[in-house]
């Protein structure tokens, strides 16, 4: 399997929407969303990092195992942080029964 | 008493028979399973052994039917022993309304339990029998953990914050009392006893070495020595909020959260009051952190709590 | 087998290049995999910490520099795009612009990392380091602590993989002069971009996560 | 012999200790863990001497807090978990897929060193005033309390994970890139299913305990906050961020001798494992939802009820996967042609021990029934059964069955028998009666303990004198054939597998050209010669 080359082109226009992401992170942080300031930066960071990902690093070019090894990263993270915080999250809470 | 070689542990709670109950039923499902297998494996070997030494075994094709058996019934029966298991611990952690509160504080290597009478022991516990008890835990250092075994209960007890345990004994007798979670170097020495008395004979014992007044006046005491009551006034004239009636209540904070005023938010309060600041006050209370040990901020916590019954009036008189 | 056979990259256990290519792509992903879940331990205990104490972290982040920091954010964006383009060149075989994308890939790290130290030593001179030294002029001087243990070890650990990325550079470098990296064989390359991309989204997270909480306030 | 084999090719300290020969640093591997699992059995033994009166007379509780800490970190580190992955399937994984070696010899050599290099340092910090945080390393106890040596023994363990995430990463590449023409997936032996399972969850969860030791020990070097209650850290957070990775490893240390199980029961009973793609498949569920039950260690630590029931639920799924292998090993001793060589001794010694362990676990994952029996020794005896009962029984087996394999010799049949019923009766007797104990409430981790409870201990402690005795006997025996024992041939047990197709010991290269399958696994109706 001959890698596939992309051209440069691609490079540059997701380097300039990356720019763009980073400029409005910043902006955005200073306007008052309440607890939507998280869920905005945190989006963005999603979006430039799949970017990254899907461009830079040519998984969207890849085999079917690379989409899987990336899904299943992602996958496990969320373990880690879900089943932690369902934890946190309900510590609080009145047992009823 | 304890003399001879016991095979299973006696039950003193409410809450021994129904774990023994669980105990039994997975007993006889893992007795029940090994027995099977362990027959199956051995009457095969038998049965089969290889008696040419060139034999093979005879092809046998998987079979999806006997598959999917082996797979159900074995989640049927583990949901089952989950939902036991579930309603017991349920039971466990939610200790009934009317309980006697007794405070434990752990340190390495030994417990200290208030009662709110004042009574202070150490390493051994009294209580009475056939009444619901809820011990409030706390340690100065590390993790250390309550277990009776005779009440089959047991609660990691945590710096920094306040777990529970609840039982209710059955029976008078002394039980012993273990540290159960690993502490350092005498976590085997940190054990103690628990003595379960007839609850007049509990009275009397009660009232026969109160020298130091009940837990909450000797809050009290303390209150006015930290001089709180500089600022904590009952007749709101002071910087802080008035602290009468709030136990148990809910209070609005000043990022606009609603909290529930139990023993952690008033130890929170104390130790670091800036965390959460009571919406209309400045965030002026000093933190008492390492000015007041955990057997103290118990005494206030009670004190705050013991507001709640009285009218102003007399609370301006108990101060 | 391939016309490759005869290659000198090729190792005695493969068969062909394009073996010895797929095994260490896989390889480097899956090292990814690991590192992954290594920083999520740490986005983990991020996460409890601020919902846990939310006031306290936006008061400690606003001790941050954001012009600093997004500074840096750009730096290493760019950084990235010299990266892909390094190995652009090394896939089309041009030896020179692979060097030269290589070498402004690793100027760009280290200003990343100058610019943190300028930080650090910021930090350090405001008794910002958690520790028994530790001063917060505001609220929260407990709860603050908590915010920046995890911004010295998030940011520490992020500078660590950049030190780790620039050596790996180096030998790339040193391969793409002497001759090593050829148009057949790029994977060096290749993968060690993998790598340099990843260490760029961990900052791509951390950059909001820690300059930029809670900054409306004030 | 044939003439020329990996153990003649090159003598000399060098030829060993810079070979990239997977089969090599399989035999250094098994030099070093067999160091480990004699230093840990040793700390093993002077715990039931402590044990076998109730007052603690025989080491003071510091000693003791130290023999257990040492006993457990070796035990699981740097003996189990790299046991059976990194002898068998190191000496195993490329001859099974038919590959001339894994796909990254240099880094299996560095993962050697780093282990070697890790296991140093543990050792060092022994030696120089040892550790006493039990093996779980609890927070605020390992950061604040303790002053013995943890950040030198965390460290140690903290290089050690990185020879095992490589050693899962090799695997890995190698499964996907590297069988031979026509060794598809199911073709593959349910060894293999099983290393693949045991890699996965050796680099998913590996890194967090590396992060985890980075958190304690800056907590613990420089003051910075973490799980520190004094800044308002949660203790409790250290314990979710250490189980995250050790539950997973439990299943580390038994998905490997499952999968030698797999192998012992197909050659022994000359059959197909029953239930091929179930057997595989639950090795790879065992692995997946393994990651999702780690909060059960925690039922009593103060975390929220809900959480609790979250993870007891999901603690009783794991255990269905394993439910299906014992079913399925059974099935197929049914109509098989049995042998009763030494290997299938292990196997059956698994399968009942494993059984017991594992229904003792659903003990554990019932919270009710856990409240009671946590930090009890029913813990330890639940592990143990699996641990030592498992998968200690499931690596005799396989380091019995692959000996011709790997030395060209066989061992001596009979000493061979004797020892595994010798290590039978010594293991029952050893953890059995710790079963009773705990449910009697006596809590682990204690130097004196109360005298009603010194029958049963005695028992315990006589059992594990003997349970020594058997662990001996191997070594000796083993090593003896090494010189003496008969020649073995290529396949001393007529036995099928591309590792039974080679010579043993088999040359460098693996085979002398790479082979090409054109038949499933456990074929044993075309017998090959
Ligand atoms: C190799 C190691 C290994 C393995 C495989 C397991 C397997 C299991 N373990 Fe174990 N465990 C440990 C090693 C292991 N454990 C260790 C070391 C500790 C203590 C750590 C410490 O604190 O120091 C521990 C502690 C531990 C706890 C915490 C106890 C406590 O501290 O309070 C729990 C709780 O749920 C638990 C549960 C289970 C379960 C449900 C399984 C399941 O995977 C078992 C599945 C197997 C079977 C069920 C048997 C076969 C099935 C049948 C024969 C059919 C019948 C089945 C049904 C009806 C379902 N284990
Ligand atoms: C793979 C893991 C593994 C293995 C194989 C073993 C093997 C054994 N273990 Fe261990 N054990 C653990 C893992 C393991 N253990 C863990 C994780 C803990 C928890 C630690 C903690 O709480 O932090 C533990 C804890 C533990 C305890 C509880 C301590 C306590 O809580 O206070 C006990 C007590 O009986 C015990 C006993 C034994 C025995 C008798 C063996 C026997 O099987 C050992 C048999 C082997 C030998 C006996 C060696 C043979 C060698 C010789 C005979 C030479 C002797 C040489 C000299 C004496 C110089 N172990
Ligand atoms: C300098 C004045 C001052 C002192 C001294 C002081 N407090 Fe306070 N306290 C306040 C103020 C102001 C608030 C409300 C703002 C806040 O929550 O921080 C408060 C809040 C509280 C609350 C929470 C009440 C609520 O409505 O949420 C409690 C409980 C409390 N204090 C207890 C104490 C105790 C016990 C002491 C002595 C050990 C003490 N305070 C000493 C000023 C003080
Ligand atoms: Cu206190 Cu163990
Ligand atoms: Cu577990």
């Amino acid at each position: 399997m001959a890698s596939h080359i992309l051209p440069k082109r691609v490079y540059y226009t997701i380097f300039a929407i990356l720019l763009f992401c980073t400029y409005l992170t910043v902006q955005i942080a200073f306007i008052d969303l309440g607890a939507w300031n998280t869920v905005a930066a945190l989006t963005i960071a999603v979006f430039k990092a799949a970017l990254v990902v899907l461009f830079f690093m040519h998984v969207k070019y890849s085999t079917k195992l690379t989409w899987a090894v990336v899904l299943g990263s992602i996958f496990w993270l969320g373990i880690l942080l879900a089943l932690t915080m369902t934890d946190y999250l309900t510590r609080g809470w009145r047992t009823y029964g | 008493m304890w003399s001879g070689t016991p095979l299973f542990p006696e039950q003193a709670s409410t809450m021994a028979g129904r774990v023994d109950a669980l105990y039994f039923f997975l007993l006889a499902i893992s007795v029940f399973f090994s027995l099977l297998i362990a027959g199956l494996i051995v009457f095969y070997a038998i049965r089969y052994r290889r008696r040419d030494p060139m034999s093979v075994g005879e092809v046998i094709h998987e079979a999806m039917a006997l598959e999917i058996t082996w797979t159900v019934i074995p989640f049927i029966i583990s949901m089952v022993i989950f939902v036991w298991g579930a309603s017991v611990y349920v039971a466990i952690s939610r200790p009934p309304d009317d309980t006697l509160n007794i405070y434990v504080v752990g340190k390495q290597w030994m417990w200290k339990f208030q009662h709110l009478d004042g009574q202070r022991e150490i390493n051994e516990l009294h209580v009475p029998v056939g009444r619901p008890v809820k011990l409030i835990m706390t340690s100065e250092d590390v993790i250390h953990d309550v277990f009776v075994p005779a009440f089959r209960v047991k609660a990691d007890v945590i710096p920094g914050r306040y777990t529970n345990l609840w039982f209710q004994p059955t029976k008078p007798g002394r039980y012993r009392l273990f540290c159960a979670e690993y502490c350092g170097t005498r976590h085997s020495g940190m054990t103690g006893e628990v003595i379960v008395m007839e609850p007049s004979e509990f009275q009397a014992w009660l009232s026969g070495g109160a020298l130091e007044g009940s837990l909450a006046s000797a809050g009290a005491k303390l209150f006015n020595d930290l001089a709180c009551n500089t600022c904590h006034r009952p007749d709101a004239k002071g910087r802080g909020p008035v602290l009468d009636g709030l136990f148990g209540n809910t209070v609005k904070l000043q990022n606009g959260e609603i909290m529930t005023v139990d023993e952690a938010y008033v130890r929170e309060s104390i130790l670091n009051p800036s965390a959460k600041v009571t919406a209309g006050f400045q965030p002026i209370m000093p933190t008492f952190q390492g000015l007041v040990t955990e057997e103290q901020l118990l005494e206030l916590i009670e004190y705050v709590k013991s507001l709640k019954a009285l009218p102003p009036a007399q609370a301006s008189q108990t101060r | 087998m391939s016309d490759t056979a005869e290659h000198p990259a090729l190792a005695h256990h493969f068969d062909s290049l394009a073996q010895q290519r797929e095994a260490t792509t896989l390889g480097m992903w899956v090292f990814l995999v690991t590192e992954v879940l290594f920083f999520g331990g740490l986005f983990a205990t991020y996460a409890i910490y601020r919902s846990w104490y939310p006031e306290a972290f936006a008061a400690a982040s606003h001790e941050l520099d954001v012009t600093l920091g997004t500074i840096n954010t750009v730096v290493l964006i760019t950084s990235s795009l010299t990266m892909a383009l390094a190995v652009h060149a090394a896939q089309l075989g041009q030896r020179k612009l692979l060097m030269t994308f290589l070498i402004i890939t690793m100027i760009l790290g280290a200003a990343f990392l100058g610019i943190k130290s300028v930080e650090y030593y910021h930090k350090f001179a405001e008794h910002h380091v958690p520790g028994p030294g530790f001063v917060f002029e505001k609220e929260h001087i407990r709860h603050a602590q908590l915010f920046f243990s995890l911004y010295f070890v998030m940011t520490g650990l992020h500078a660590l993989h950049m030190i780790i990325g620039i050596g790996i550079m180096l030998v790339m470098l040193y391969w793409a002069w002497n001759g090593t990296i050829t148009k057949e064989y790029a994977s060096p390359i290749e993968i060690s971009g993998l790598y340099w991309h990843f260490v760029d989204i961990v900052w791509i997270f951390l950059f909001p996560l820690l300059y930029l909480i809670g900054r409306h306030a004030h | 012999m044939p003439p020329r084999h990996y153990l003649n090719n090159g003598y000399g300290v060098k030829s060993w200790l810079l070979t990239r020969d997977h089969k090599r640093i399989a035999l250094l591997y098994l030099a070093s863990v067999t160091f480990f699992f004699f230093l840990g059995g040793a700390m093993a033994v002077l715990i039931r001497l402590e044990l076998a009166t109730p007052a603690g007379d025989f080491v003071t509780d510091e000693t003791y807090n130290k023999l257990f800490t040492m006993h457990g970190v070796m035990m699981v580190f740097f003996f189990l978990i790299p046991a059976i992955p990194a002898v068998l399937g190191n000496f195993l994984v490329p001859l099974m897929i038919g590959a001339k070696d894994l796909a990254f010899p240099k880094l299996n050599l560095a993962s050697w060193y780093i282990y070697v290099i890790g296991a140093s340092f543990t050792t060092y910090s022994l030696v120089t005033g040892g550790l006493d945080t039990g093996w779980t390393f609890y927070t605020p106890f390992s950061t604040v309390a303790s002053n013995s040596n943890v950040i030198s023994a965390a460290l140690g363990i903290f290089i050690t994970g990185f020879s095992s995430i490589l050693t899962g990463l090799n695997f890995i590449v190698t499964t996907h890139r590297m069988r031979a023409p026509g060794m598809t997936w199911f073709r593959m032996p349910l060894f293999m299913w099983s290393m693949y399972a045991t890699s996965l969850i050796m680099v998913l969860g590996t890194p967090v305990i590396a992060i985890t030791i980075i958190l304690v020990a800056s907590e613990r070097l420089f003051h910075f906050g973490f799980f520190d209650p004094t800044l308002g850290g949660d203790p409790v957070l250290f314990q979710h961020l250490f189980w995250f990775y050790s539950h997973p490893a439990v299943y580390i240390m038994i998905l490997p001798a499952m999968g030698v199980i797999s192998e012992l029961v197909a050659a022994f009973c000359r059959k197909q494992v029953f239930g091929y793609k179930f057997v595989a498949f639950a090795s790879i569920g065992i692995a997946v939802l393994g990651f999702l039950v780690w909060g059960h260690h925690m039922f009593v630590a103060g975390i929220s009820v809900y959480a609790a029931l979250i993870f007891s639920i999901l603690s009783f799924l794991v255990a269905v996967p394993s439910a299906v292998k014992v079913f399925n090993w059974t099935a197929t001793m049914y109509k098989g042609s049995v042998s009763w060589q030494t290997p299938m001794l292990y196997a059956i010694g698994f399968i009942g021990l494993f059984t017991i362990g594992g229904l003792t676990g659903l003990f554990l994952a019932a919270v009710g029934l856990d409240v009671h029996v946590t930090d009890t020794y029913f813990i330890v005896a639940h592990f143990h059964y699996i641990m030592v009962g498992g998968t200690i029984m499931g690596y005799l087996g396989g380091l019995h069955y692959w000996w011709p394999k790997i030395s060209g010799r066989l061992y001596n049949e009979y000493l061979a028998k004797i020892a595994a019923a010798i290590i039978f009766f010594g293991f029952n007797l050893t953890f059995f009666p710790q079963f009773i104990l705990g449910y009697l409430g006596m809590p682990r981790r204690y130097h004196a303990y109360p005298p009603e409870f010194q029958v049963l201990n005695v028992l315990s402690s006589a059992g594990a004198s003997i349970l020594g005795v058997g662990y001996l006997l191997p070594m000796i025996y083993l090593t003896y054939s090494l010189r003496y024992g008969k020649i073995a041939g290529s396949n001393p047990w007529n036995a099928v597998g591309l590792e039974w197709n080679t010579t043993s010991p088999p040359p460098t290269e693996n085979f002398a050209e790479t082979p090409v399958v054109t038949w499933e696994a456990y074929d044993y109706s075309a017998p090959r010669a």
